[in-house]
Parts: C-alpha cells; structure tokens; sequence
C-alpha cells in the first residue's frame, strides 16, 4: 500500500446517486485481487477529515488505471462526485484481502446488493478469464439505481431484482436465488448485512465468501474500529479486523454484526 | 535542534504518535522505519486481553472523529511476549499506555510492562471515557488520580506519565494533584466525551452511545489546558489533541508541551508523522529558532516577562 | 408541525438566534423580518454598560471559533429604553440573556428586565468564561449555580431558564442543581474554553488569552450534553452548540432538545435562521415526522423501550 | 447588503503572493462608494468557518463587476487564490462606510501600505473623476511585492517606497512624505497599524481619513468583535464598530489599537 496522488481520467453519474471515478496512477501496481479496497481523502480540507472506504471495481495494471463506483450519499462522496476529469486524489491503498478468485475453478454465482456490486465486476472478469462460468444476481432498490447491468451480462448470466419491481423481478436476490436454484461451486458476495445474513443462512456448507463494511479508521489495522468477533469464539475476546483481515471473509469465519 | 530530553526519554525528536491511534507499530512499520519516531506510545494494555465496546466504534464529526474502541487490546501477556520484542528491533523509546478497571489492575500491568527493556516510561490512561466501570473516576477527582499515580509510581521501574482528561471543571487541578502524587510528567489531552446521531434512525451512530473526540476540531480546548497546566506544574508536558500540521506542533510547544503526540491524524495522512519530523526544522529556522526547545512556554514565558495589558 | 410551547414561550417554530450572535436584532432586520423567528436570545445584558475585552476579540479554529467579547453591551438602561422597545415592533417572544459578577447585579437585572412586554423568559448567563470577576464560579459549582438560579426565580416576572457552561466535569449535576433551585428550563451550550496561538509571534491570537469556542467543532460535546440532561431533569432544554443546518438541527431535538438556538452559524451564513426555518418542515417529512416534537428524545426514548445491547 | 454567489471573472497573481480576483454579480449594484468590503466565505466546507473581509478595489456598476486584490497569507486566502474562472464565490456585502470622495475638491494625498493599497484604487479613480489632483504614495516590502503601480500612475504622481530598497526609494511611505512635504486638503490611508499610527502623528491637524482592520466574527454590526474606542472617551464605554461605524474613519475618532 502507498499514498499517492491519482489523477482523476473521468467522473460521471452511470445511475441515481451512482458515480463511476477512473483513476490513473502506479498505485495500481500494487493490487493483488479483485476486493481489495482504498481509502480516499476526499479534498484537504479539515471538515471531512477521515478517508473514504471505496473498493476497486475494475484496474489495468498496463494501464494504470482503476474503476471506483461509488454512491453520493453523504457529505464526503457528494464533494468527490463533483471532482473534474484531470485533478488529482488522495488515495490510499490497495488495501485489505480481496475476494480469492483461484477458490473456483468451474462455476461461481456471483450476488451483488446495491453499492456492493461493483468489487464483483473485476472478480467476474478474472474468473471469466480463468475459465470459469460466472451466473450474476444482482439486488437494487429501484430502476433508477440500477448499473453495470450490461457490462455484467457481457461476462455471463445475469439476473437483476428491484425491490419495488421497476426492473428485472420484483423483490431482492434471495428470491431469485429460491427460484432459480442454481448449482454452484463458489459463492461470492457483497451488499446490506440483511442480504449477507440471508446468504450465510441458506448456503451453510457451501464455499461462500463475504465482502464486510464497517466504519474505519486507520484502514490498516491499528485502531481497531474495525473488528468482528469470530464466530468460533463468540464468548471470547477472538476476532478479526475488516480492513486487514478482510474486507473478504469466509462463510463462518466472523460474525456478521458486531 | 531536535533533541529532547525528558524524565526516562532522550527523544531523537519530539514527535511520536498517540497512544490507540498507531496500534503496536506493526502496521505504520510497512510504511516507514519506526526508527524515526521520537518515540511510540503503544495502545492501551490491561492485565487481559479486551474485546472492546461493539460496532460501529468510530464516526466522524466537522474536523473530528469519535471513538469508542473501548481498550481493546491483546491483554499485558502478549505484549509483554510478543509485542514489546517485536518492537525492540527498532531504535526508538517506547511509552506504554496502561488501563485498567481498579488500582490493583493498574499497579500489576505497571510493574510488569515497566520491567520491558525497550519501555522508557508509562503512560497512565486515567481518562478513557469509554470503560464504565469506574474508570472515569480515576480520571476525573484529582485525589483518587493522585491515588493511583501515587500506587503505580511504588511499582514503576520508569518514569510514570498522567495522560489527563479534558472533561473537567478543573484541569490544574488535577495536574497539580498527579504532580503531587509524584508524577514524573504530564501527557494532555485524551479524547473529549461527544456523540453524534445519525438523523435516520433517530440513534447514536456509535455503538455505544457516546464516544471520545478527537481531531482538529479540539485542538483549542488541548491548547488552552496545555496553556494552564504547563504554568502550574513544574514536571513537563507531553501535548496532544488534534495536531494536523508542524505549525500545530509549534502552537503546542508554544502552549508549554515540550513534547507532541500525534492521534487522529496517521488516520487522516499514515505518513504524517514523519512529515512532520522532516518538515520541522525548517520551519524552526523560518521562524526564528535554533532549538525546538525555545518554542516552548513561550506564548506564557512572554507574557511573563513583558506586560501585554491594553489601556 | 413545527410550533413548540415551552414555559413562557409560544413558539412559532423551534429555531431562533443564539445569545451574543444576534446582538439585539437591529442588524439582522435588515436582512429579513424577525417575526419569522421561534424567538431571539438577546445579547447579554450587565447592569451598567460594558465596553468588553481588548481585540482582537475572535479567531478561527479548524471548523469552529474563539470568542472573547467581554459581555460587551450597553447596559440595562439602554437595553430597556431603546433595544426591547425597538424589538417590540416584531411579533417574536424574546429571551432575555442576562449576566452579571454579583447574585446583586443579576437579581437587579432580572427584576427590571423581566418586566418588559416582550420579554417572555430570561436566560441566566451563568457560563460566559471571559469574565474574571468570580464569574465562573456560578457556571461550574451546583450550588452557587442554584442559589444564583432561586435568587433570580424570586424577582422575576418571567421563566427563568439557566444556560449552561460546557466546562465542567459533571454537566447533569449543575443540570439538577438549577432545576432544584427553580428553573423553568436550560439551555446548552455554552463555548468551550479554547485558545489559538499564533506560530509567527507565539501569543494568543485572541488579546485576552483565552476564548470561548462555538461552530461545528463543538457540536458532538453539545449533542453529548444535551442527551445526558435532558434525560435527568423535567424541565425543558433549548440545545445550541455548532448547528449550521437542517439536519443539526434534528439531531439535536434527537439528542432531547425541545428547540434549538443558532449562535456562530449566524456569521457564516447571515440568513441561516430563516432559512432553517423554512426547511425544517420538508426535512421532517422526509424523516417521516408529522410534528418537530416526535423528534425530541428520540435517541434515549428509542433505547428505553427496546434493548439494543450486542452480543 | 446581500448575500449573493457572484461569478469569478478572472483571479490571477500580480505580484508574489498578491492576488487580484474579478467578480461579476448583481451585488455591485449596491456598492455606494469607495472603501467599502465584503465578507467572503472561501468555500462551503467548515473548516476554514468564517468569511474572510476584503476590500472592494475597483467597481464597475455598468458592467455589474468588481475587482478584489488580496493577500493569500493563510489558508482561506490560499484556498481562495486556487479558484478558477467560472467557479461561483459566496460573496456577503457591500459592507461598512468608505471614504468620502467629496470630502476633497482640489487636492488628495493616497497613502497605501501593502495589501492596504487596493482600496485606494477606486478612491483614486472617483476622485481623479471629480476633477481632484491626487498624489499617490505606496509603501511595500519589497520588489516582488509591488502592484498596480502603472495603473496608479495613470491617474496621478506615483511615489513608491520599499522596505529594502529594491524597487522606488528605500525606506516607508513616511521618509517619502517626510521628504516630499506634499500639500493638500485631504489624506486618504489604508495599511498596517504602525503607518496609520505615524501619519495620526505628522498630520495631527489635517482633514485625514483612515481605513481600519480587525478580525471580525459577522462584519455587520452584531457581535461586538470588531470594535475601537473612540477617543474623546478613552475610559468610558464609547466605541464604534469597524464592521458598520468603519472601516474607514476621520482622524482622532477612534483608538487605533484596542
Ligand atoms: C471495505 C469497504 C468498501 C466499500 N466500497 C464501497 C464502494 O465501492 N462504493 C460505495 O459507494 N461505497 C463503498 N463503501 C461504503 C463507503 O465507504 C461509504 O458509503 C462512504 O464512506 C460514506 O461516505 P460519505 O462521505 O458519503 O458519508 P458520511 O456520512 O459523510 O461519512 C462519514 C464517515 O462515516 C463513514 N461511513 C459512512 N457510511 C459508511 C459505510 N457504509 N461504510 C463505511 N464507512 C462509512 C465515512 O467513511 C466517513 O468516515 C465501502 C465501505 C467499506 C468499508
Ligand atoms: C475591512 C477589511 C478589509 C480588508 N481588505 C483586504 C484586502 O483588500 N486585501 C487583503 O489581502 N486583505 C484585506 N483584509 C485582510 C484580510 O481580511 C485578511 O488578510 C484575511 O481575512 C486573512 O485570511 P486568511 O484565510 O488568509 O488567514 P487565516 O489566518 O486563515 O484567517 C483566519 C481568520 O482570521 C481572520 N483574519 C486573519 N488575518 C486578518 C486580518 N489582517 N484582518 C482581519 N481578519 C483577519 C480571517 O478573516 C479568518 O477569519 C481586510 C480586512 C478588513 C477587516
Ligand atoms: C481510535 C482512537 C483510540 C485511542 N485509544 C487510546 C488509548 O488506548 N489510550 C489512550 O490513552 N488514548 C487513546 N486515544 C486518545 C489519543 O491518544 C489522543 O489522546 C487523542 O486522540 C487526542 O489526540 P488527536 O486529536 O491527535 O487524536 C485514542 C484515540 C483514538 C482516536
Ligand atoms: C461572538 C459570540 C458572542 C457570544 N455572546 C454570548 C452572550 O452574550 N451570552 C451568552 O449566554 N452566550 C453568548 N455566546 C454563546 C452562544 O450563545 C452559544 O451558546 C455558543 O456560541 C454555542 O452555539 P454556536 O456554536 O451555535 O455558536 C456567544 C457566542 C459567540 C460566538
Ligand atoms: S480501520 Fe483501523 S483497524 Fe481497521
Ligand atoms: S464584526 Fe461583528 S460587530 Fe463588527
């Protein structure tokens, strides 16, 4: 991980409140896998002092550019989606274990709730490029804020669900799951905590693996803001940070709140 | 032009982080060579390993952050074993914060992490707002710190810093108090109580209701006590609170701290420390000095020696 | 939806101008009628005028403010013969914000200016840390605080409502030692006791040393505050401290206020007041609110009823 | 006085650290003379809280225009000094009293120390307008620092002192009026205390009009940060407000420091 200066190539809503950043800079050298994350200053002003967790949608280490998709909802990601192609970012990364994508080697089902569909996008195209079958299931709350449907499709099977059924099936991944009942060797997941609950109770043996949010601090696994108990020992002091252990976990290894 | 001495500490500068904002060094060691430091003060250890409070445990308010870790850390075994070893590679003081729930917990960490050949002092944390059972008292009536300081310093084999908390009526008083005790010196400020609610859900956005400030945002409460309390007390000042920049350190040295940690802002900028202790002397030069040394007290030195009364 | 009825006080809406960042409204009417105002806290009012501290009076602080005025004002008299006369032009109940060395100026001040037509309650100033004169005193001990609070409750012809220092270890205390005494409400915050010094010359930007912070730097004390008292007394709070927007605002009646003051907001945007005003009812309804009182104590009414401690 | 988004014309530096800032807006409409300022907030985060007073240097009622020329010395000015052509600014004003350009029919001596220079540019024109001789004299630190020297020219006789010598004569605006014993009816002055101080003391008896400085909290008269006791009533309670009294004030009506 570095802290470097990247300079925006482009920024452009691509849905409601959804944003979508390209970035160059040799920072992206430095990503091993899709999943991992970076944390952003969002300008040097003091108001908004923390960085921004944000993960890698997408990076070209020829290139040296990385994707972030982020949603404006907050003060910090408002004042970043309205930064201009050719200034500069702090960014800080590539942080945190991605999603392990040698862990399939024939299907994956790939689901994705609302803004954390985007690290499943470099995930699907590298296993895509492995070899392995990829089946997309992807939860937004409206029309309006659904992305990245297309470019999804282009990488394999792909079922999108609205909450309030303005696009795809009305209702949310897990009633496409129930219906669909795919076969699959690996699952891999990021969205609402309801979601990932939902996925960890009904695939209990099966090869799951989960993206967690939680706020940070340093990012890096010194302050501790992070921590999940582990779930092998509830009672105990056991546990793992999000920035450092994760953002990536396995079905089971921590629980899922606090 | 750096160089600082203190009661157990010959700092190389006087810059190090704060305690519970760099962890055990581990992970700023990937960044930079710890040797640079003035020093480090460790997070919190008690006697056992803590889990802390739950999460969310931080959130950030205008030019702050708040925190309620709640002293998680791997307990006084592991660090003593793991920890403090690992940190011995590195050329560099060691200041290790201790809490604790009694005065006995305080007294046994005290004796044992004292006796590390790389720990030069300790950093009593009186003022944790965040541990309900009783902590706060010890960090809130000067008699009852002046108490414990008093039990930790019988044990001690270093100096014993007082890391003070802002929350009071009365900060030189319980500087004055520690002092008393036999305190060898002074570190200011911990974090200030404060909350923040998130609009949506009507609730605290900290897990655990109310959680400590810190960050810009305080750094004139950290100065004005700074201020206060170097004046009153004859042991020196380590100052903290919301340093961001050198001219914030110097303002700190100026305030009467002959020593600065730095919390929050390795969260904001992970290199800032080192920044700082490259971009010091410069500044030292611009503005006059020769030694980091003349900075300090000098906003009360000079008050003292010419009378700046306005008719 | 947004009227709130409080001793003294038939409020419009919840939101009206801090005490000391509105002085006696002349300028600000200017700018937009005042009736649209909940209310307006004037400045403090001395028994005899007041030329305050030497400036420079405010500095800057990383999203906050140092203030050290001196109860600038010119005194009851004027107060009484040519501010509140003038105010009486607008339909707009005002709270009269009073301050004084001695319980005797208080009491003498109270028992005049309470008798104005339009003024509907007072505010005992019993916080302000930049006046030398005991001052203090009254804003950080529970008794004097309480003795000042029943001195001041015998003459006046209004209710009284006691405005509270931040500056003290124990804020619930002073909280019920003022509603023991007779207090109609509290209001809260007041500053900070904060200090800026400047690196070039090493003094105190502010001439008088210390100043009072204010601004969002302040706010999640305030919240803090505010959600600690209003939980432990049954008298009303008006919560201030850091509020720029709607949504401030809303936290703050969350953390248990009945209605909110606008202090250093005032500055940044001259017509924060009525623009507030003029958001709140949208704001509430995206919230899901039908009335700004179904916001008050949200934040420990919620926890009351269910349990949401983590395992 | 309104609070009004005015549209950045130009902001480019004219000498080190010296920036001038053309503004375009409705506000201007309202500017009724020279001296006056307004209160600007340098962005819309928190951090850097207050609005920052500058004086209006040059404005053009036709082409709803002004011209601010400002120091950038701390952050906010820094911040300020960064913006672009295009970019919209939350301009606060006019504010305050300025210098009464009737005050003078034949003659005018424009003493300006530093930033203090800028004010005295509009005073000047208007002046030169009226039919008034002006003599200008301008005191700055060094060469770098000069400015807006030709175009002071262009209205009337231009002296130009600088502390080190490097550009004009060595020394301050005092050794040149010390020097050149100039006559006239009336001597207008904005700059740093100690030269306001010394021409209070050369001129004790002449018609002199001084423009003051204070750090201020709202610039319109309500929070009592920004005041000077006036001197007929040193011990006693009388003062007046830079922000609405000022900034610019007849000689002997106020204490130059608190
Ligand atoms: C590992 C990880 C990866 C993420 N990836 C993405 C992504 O690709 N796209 C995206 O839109 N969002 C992502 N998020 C969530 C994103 O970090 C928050 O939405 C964002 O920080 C909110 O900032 P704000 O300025 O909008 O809100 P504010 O309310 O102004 O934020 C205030 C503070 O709270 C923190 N915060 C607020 N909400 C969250 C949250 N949900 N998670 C963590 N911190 C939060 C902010 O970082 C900041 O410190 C990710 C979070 C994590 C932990
Ligand atoms: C009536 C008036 C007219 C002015 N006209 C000009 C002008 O035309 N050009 C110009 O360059 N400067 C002018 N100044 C000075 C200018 O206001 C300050 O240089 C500027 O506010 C400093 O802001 P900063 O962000 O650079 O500094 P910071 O140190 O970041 O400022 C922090 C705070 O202190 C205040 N402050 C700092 N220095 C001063 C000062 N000297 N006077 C008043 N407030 C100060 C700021 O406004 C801000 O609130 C004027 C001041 C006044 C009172
Ligand atoms: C996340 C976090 C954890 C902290 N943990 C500790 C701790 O374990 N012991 C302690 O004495 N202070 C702790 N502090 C307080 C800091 O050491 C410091 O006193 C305070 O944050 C003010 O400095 P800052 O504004 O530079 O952060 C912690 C602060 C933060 C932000
Ligand atoms: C310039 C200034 C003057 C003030 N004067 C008074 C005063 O006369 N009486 C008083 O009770 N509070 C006074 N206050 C405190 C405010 O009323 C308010 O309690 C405090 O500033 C916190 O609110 P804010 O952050 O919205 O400003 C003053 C504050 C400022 C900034
Ligand atoms: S964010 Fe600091 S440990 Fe994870
Ligand atoms: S700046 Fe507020 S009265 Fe002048």
């Amino acid at each position: 991980m570095i802290k470097a200066w990247m300079e925006i190539i482009s920024n452009r809503p691509i849905a409601k409140n959804i944003y979508k950043m390209e970035l160059k800079g040799e920072l992206v050298q430095r990503i091993t896998c899709p999943g991992q994350f970076v944390q952003i200053k969002v300008d040097d002003s003091f108001d908004l002092l923390l960085r921004r967790p944000i993960s890698i949608a997408e990076y070209n280490a020829e290139k040296n550019t990385m994707t972030l998709i982020y949603r404006a909802e907050g003060a910090g990601t408002k004042r970043l989606s309205r930064k201009k192609a050719s200034e500069l970012v702090d960014v800080f990364g590539p942080l945190g274990n991605g999603f392990p994508v040698e862990e399939t080697k024939e299907k994956a089902l790939l689901v994705g709730g609302g803004i954390g569909v985007p690290p499943l996008y470099e995930l699907s195209k590298q296993l895509v490029q492995n070899g392995v079958e990829v089946v997309h299931v992807l939860g937004f709350s409206t029309k309006a804020a659904v992305f990245y449907e297309q470019e999804f499709k282009e990488l394999g099977e792909t079922f999108v669900a609205t909450v309030d059924g303005t696009f795809g099936a009305k209702g949310t991944v897990m009633d496409i799951i129930n219906e669909q009942r795919f076969t699959f060797e690996t699952l891999y997941t990021c969205g609402p905590t309801p979601m990932l609950k939902a996925i960890e109770e009904a695939f209990p043996h099966k090869k799951v693996f989960l993206s967690l949010e939680e706020r940070m601090g340093c990012g890096i696994g010194a302050c501790f803001a992070c921590v999940r108990r582990t779930k092998t020992d509830a009672n105990d002091s056991g546990y793992k940070k999000i920035c450092t252990d994760g953002p990536v976990f396995r079905i089971g290894e921590v629980m899922l709140e606090c | 032009m750096l160089a600082v001495k203190l009661p157990g500490l010959e700092l190389k500068n006087p810059i190090m982080p704060a305690s519970g904002c760099f962890g055990f060094g581990r992970e700023f060691a990937k960044l930079y060579d710890l040797s640079k430091l003035g020093a480090i003060m460790i997070k919190a250890t008690t006697l056992e390993p803590r889990f802390g409070n739950p999460t969310p445990r931080v959130a950030e308010t205008p030019s702050g952050m708040l925190n309620a870790i709640g002293l998680q850390n791997p307990g006084l075994k592991k660090v003593m074993e793991e920890e403090l070893p690992w940190l011995s590679q590195f050329d560099v003081p060691i200041i290790a914060n201790i809490a604790g729930s009694t005065v006995e917990e305080y007294v046994e960490v005290a004796k044992e992490i004292s006796k590390a050949p790389n720990v030069k002092a300790l950093e009593l944390n009186i003022s944790c707002p965040n541990v309900k059972q009783g902590g706060i008292m010890f960090g809130t009536v000067p008699e009852v710190a002046g108490h414990l300081t008093e039990a930790v310093k019988n044990v001690s084999s270093v100096p014993v810093y007082v890391k003070l908390s802002p929350n009071v009526t009365d900060i030189v008083a319980m500087a004055k108090a520690v002092e008393k005790a036999g305190a060898d010196g002074i570190t200011m400020i911990n974090t200030l109580l404060g909350m923040r609610i998130d609009v949506k859900t009507g609730r605290s956005i900290i897990a655990n209701g109310t959680g400590g400030l810190s960050g810009p945002a305080v750094k004139p409460i950290a100065v004005r006590m700074i201020y206060q309390v170097s004046q009153s007390v004859e042991i020196p000042v380590i100052g903290m609170g919301g340093i961001m920049n050198v001219d914030d350190c110097i303002e700190f040295l100026q305030a009467g701290a002959k020593a600065v940690a730095i919390g929050t802002a390795n969260f904001v900028n992970p290199y800032v420390c080192v920044e700082l202790i490259d971009a010091l002397p410069n500044r030292l030069k611009e503005l006059g000095f020769d030694h980091v040394n003349e900075c300090v007290g000098r906003s009360w030195k000079d008050e003292k020696s010419s009378s700046n009364s306005c008719p």
